[in-house]
């Protein structure tokens, strides 16, 4: 089992992340069918779909996969996810550009930039029930992880693991921001949309790099 | 769901090919399918006035291109913000040369897109300032406008700044005519029914029959109160008293007031809500200057009313006077 | 019933209150309250075009007073015809001693209270002559074309009617011109919800949910078919399959296509149906010279469209060019 | 019990009529309800109201009352009924000018008169489920029984025992005009409201009459 893999591998690490936003499509949708207007899978799938057309069928650097990736959900989802999003695989990529391997260290460089550029576009914080309260606890545990001393694999692991008790963490929360805000106390009982499709996302990040591994 | 529509999905695009169809003489097509421009677009040496905002809400926005309106529209999918792409390209279809005015309303994807794509335009050497429209009172508390969402007083913004730009101003004059109608301008919603995104299939919010919700945003976004269903001129009352101390307006203001309807509401109705609001303000001291009554922001098929008031200055008048044709509005001077 | 009213007997009262203070530029009182008039009529040594009809159908009828447009409107109850003296009261405040011209519809109420406020007017020798809109195909064969209701091919005929008059042609000229307008125009509806009459407080018809009715008039009588409830581009080509035989249109005509919704439905639908018709009459090598997409006869909160088509020749493109101002179209020739 | 009565009564007679629609106003919308739009009392009762404000307080010759109750018809209500009644109140007016005394023959041209304004006007025929088929009915029986040598009382009330039957033969009909004429089959089983209206109407008029000759 190594400690890096070959930042040759953009289309295997994007094409699993367009997979899992296919596979979950609907799921995401009822969710935000129960607090939301229903669309997000529907937003989402759209998107990813679209970027895996304009994946270029050989090896792609990481950088330019994300980035790829990132500019599609940017130029055709508009709404807040296309931005959202988009930002979020944009600055991932530009965090590994020119990087020959991704190391854990590398890898941990790509969530700080991820995060900090969601944070600097929307005003959501940790309890506002978005894909932040996934996002920021996935990060804090694969930093973690790695400076006690965790190979690459076992820090992919606990990221995961983080998202889900992220989203997870949603299902108690008054909605503070976006279209569920609208119900107040109602929003209470049900997982945020947002956040499920981070967790999702970062499930697959997680799966496919630990592959690369050979975890 | 009693619609006419086709692919719940491709709603977007086939009211673009009939929207096209049937205004040839207002406004044509971009390479970008989501942004269509004013047929004389770009206007050399004429400040561009660019909007953009999710679909649903016509006349808004597309409806408002055209003369001395706006010049291009980046055109989102229903009730969703354009991307930033759409928005980039509406300013290098508007872009005559003097930068281009952003004139939009505020609501988080808008923001984000905006931002992004004035980034992307400052690369082309484009120079985009914006003005965020902020209208509604009910979305936040005066301490906090700039929460505040935009709702129809976007309309008298581009009135505004459309016409400013005609006038041969700068970006700046522009900026400052439009950000001076928004300052000017308080809007308020009352909703009677929601309404159903296509793509969605069912309505996302409810308004229990013989129920209104006052201060609803454009796309069901809650209001400060929700009472039974009131008549004509209690709603008319409930809407001026809330936007007018927020101003404040008052004797001796002369004002552009805009009533519109959500979209479903009969037009029989407006024209009975305007009846009292118009009273309303006369017995304030307050004297309508010019008044729009009709459908001019809509919320798909939503029930219910907006007011939106604007205090108007020398300058305001003249810029709301001037012709203007598009979809939206069309006036022209007496002969 | 949720709409925004006062008293539901005084829905006409409130309405018309709130209609005048809208429009002071193009609309005022007489001395009958059910009687609006153009406020530049009568216009000395100009025929008077007059119409009128229930309410609820608004722009129709007193949208299109106006210049170059109708001089006087009786009013009157939702979906009822205005009085005999109503129209006679019309008749005196348009006319300009050329004589007058009532354009309106093919509904057993309006024929009796027109017929006898013609007698009245003679008896003051006002001279007025008739023409009766029978545009809807489905509500009668084409062998029976008397028997035809007059639906939104209304707004053409006071469109050219209104237009002959202000060139200053005699009663006769008017009445040929508006006459050439009905018979060159084939209207058909299709609903798909019904509408509350105020007063009555309940739908008098139902379209279940999922299905629609083609045909179906603009008071809810009934139509020709009722079926599931069929996409955009099906809906177009059933109305454009019931109307074009029936003239016949056919290749190398060109027409005004007028697509209106009945009240309720989404102005962004509208676009997505008129996509479709544009393209169906391409098809049968049809041109659109001037297309109208909007609401411009409607039917409270009806939901569904409209589809009229008009034959042009050469004095019918001019007149339907002409400048006109109201509330229901106002349009004016490329600077 | 006399032969006649004088034509100074027009304001008993009007004011019958009037109170008549008063006191049925709720019924008659209810009736319209089942097949119509349910306004038909309240129309009629608007009309009828307006008419008794503009009816002198003094006596009326019964051609005045006659056709002032018609002329506030006419002017005032619009629709089809404004017409209708409206030129049937005048033409009975009309009929009955210039008499000194109301006869059997005197009644009888102003029933005629009344119904051929209604059937120049409107185009329905018995059948049809409309007012004609108690206005026909009423005017047929009248003119039989005076020409059977009836006296005036008895013919009076034949006259509204047989639009009271015209009314009822309305209940099995099919609307073939008029609002009603929308639901075709499902209007079976239902009072037509404008002959249930005229029904009301021809029996306040038999009753006042009759109530004059001292019957
Ligand atoms: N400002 C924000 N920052 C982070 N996430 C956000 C923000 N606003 C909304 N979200 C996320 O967006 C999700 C909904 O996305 P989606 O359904 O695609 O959009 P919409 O609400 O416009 O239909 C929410 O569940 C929430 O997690
Ligand atoms: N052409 C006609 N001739 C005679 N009676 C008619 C005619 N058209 C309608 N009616 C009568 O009108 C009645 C309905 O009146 P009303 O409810 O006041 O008007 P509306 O149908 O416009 O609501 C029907 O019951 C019918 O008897
Ligand atoms: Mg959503
Ligand atoms: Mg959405
Ligand atoms: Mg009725
Ligand atoms: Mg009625």
């Amino acid at each position: 089992m190594s400690e890096s893999f070959s930042s040759s591998e953009g289309r295997t690490i994007v094409l699993a992340l367009i997979r899992a936003i296919q596979d979950n499509a609907a799921y995401l949708s009822d969710i935000d069918g129960a607090i939301g207007d229903g669309d997000h899978g529907i937003n989402m799938n759209k998107g990813f779909t679209l970027a895996e057309k304009n994946l270029s069928g050989g090896p792609v650097a990481l950088a330019d996969a994300l980035d790829g990736l990132g500019d599609t959900l940017l130029t055709d989802i508009g709404g807040s996810m296309g931005p959202l999003y988009g930002m979020f695989f944009q600055e991932m990529g530009g965090a590994c550009r020119g990087e020959e391997t991704i190391t854990p260290q590398v890898f941990q460089a790509m969530l700080t930039a991820g995060l900090e550029a969601i944070q600097s576009l929307g005003d959501a914080k940790v309890g506002d029930k978005t894909l932040i309260d996934t996002l920021v606890p996935a990060r804090e545990a694969f930093a973690a992880s790695v400076g006690a001393g965790d190979d690459f694999a076992t820090a992919l692991q606990k990221m995961a693991d983080a998202a889900e008790r992220g989203k997870e963490s949603t299902r108690d929360l008054v909605a503070k921001i976006g279209r569920a805000s609208r119900l107040g106390e109602r929003s209470r009982g049900h997982l945020d949309p947002g956040a499920t499709s981070c967790w999702i996302l970062l499930r697959a990040l997680a799966e496919a790099s630990r592959g690369l591994l050979g975890a | 769901m009693q619609r006419l529509i086709n692919d719940p999905n491709l709603v977007v695009e086939d009211m673009l090919k009939g929207f096209v169809k049937a205004h040839p003489d207002l406004v044509t097509v971009t390479d970008n399918p989501r942004v269509l421009k004013y047929v004389g677009a770009p206007v050399p040496n004429k400040v561009g006035v660019v909007t953009g905002g999710g679909s649903g809400h016509k006349p808004a926005f597309i409806g408002y291109l055209g003369r001395n309106m706006v010049d291009a529209v980046a055109v989102g999918e229903v009730f969703s913000s354009p991307s930033a792409k759409a928005f980039y390209d509406a300013f290098k279809a508007a872009d005559g040369g003097k930068g281009v005015a952003c004139l939009y309303g505020n609501y988080a994807g808008d923001n984000m897109n905006v931002k992004m794509a004035i980034r992307m335009a400052a690369k082309d050497g484009i120079e985009v300032k914006t003005v965020v429209a902020n209208d509604d009172v009910p979305s936040a508390p005066k301490t906090e406008r700039e929460k505040r969402r935009g709702v129809a007083g976007e309309v008298l913004m581009w009135k505004v700044g459309g016409a400013k730009a005609s006038s041969g101003a700068s970006l700046d004059e522009v900026i400052a005519a439009a950000q001076k109608a928004i300052d000017n301008t308080r809007s308020i919603g009352v909703g009677l029914t929601p309404c159903t995104i296509p793509a969605v299939g069912h309505p996302n919010f409810t308004i229990e029959p013989g129920k209104m919700e006052l201060g609803i945003g454009h796309h069901g976004e809650p209001g400060i109160q929700v009472t039974d269903l009131k008549s004509a001129d209690e709603v008319a009352a409930m809407m001026v008293d809330t936007i007018l101390p927020d101003l404040p307006f008052g004797k001796g203001d002369e004002v552009v007031a805009l009533l519109s309807g959500l979209g479903a509401t009969p037009v029989m109705e407006l024209y009975i809500v305007y009846n009292k609001v118009e009273e309303l303000l006369a017995a304030q001291g307050i004297s309508v200057y010019k008044p729009y009554v009709g459908n001019f922001f809509t919320s798909l098929e939503m029930m219910g009313v907006t007011l939106t008031v604007m205090k108007l200055d020398a300058e305001l008048k003249s810029l709301i006077d001037l012709d203007a044709e598009s979809m939206g509005i069309t006036q022209f001077k007496r002969a």
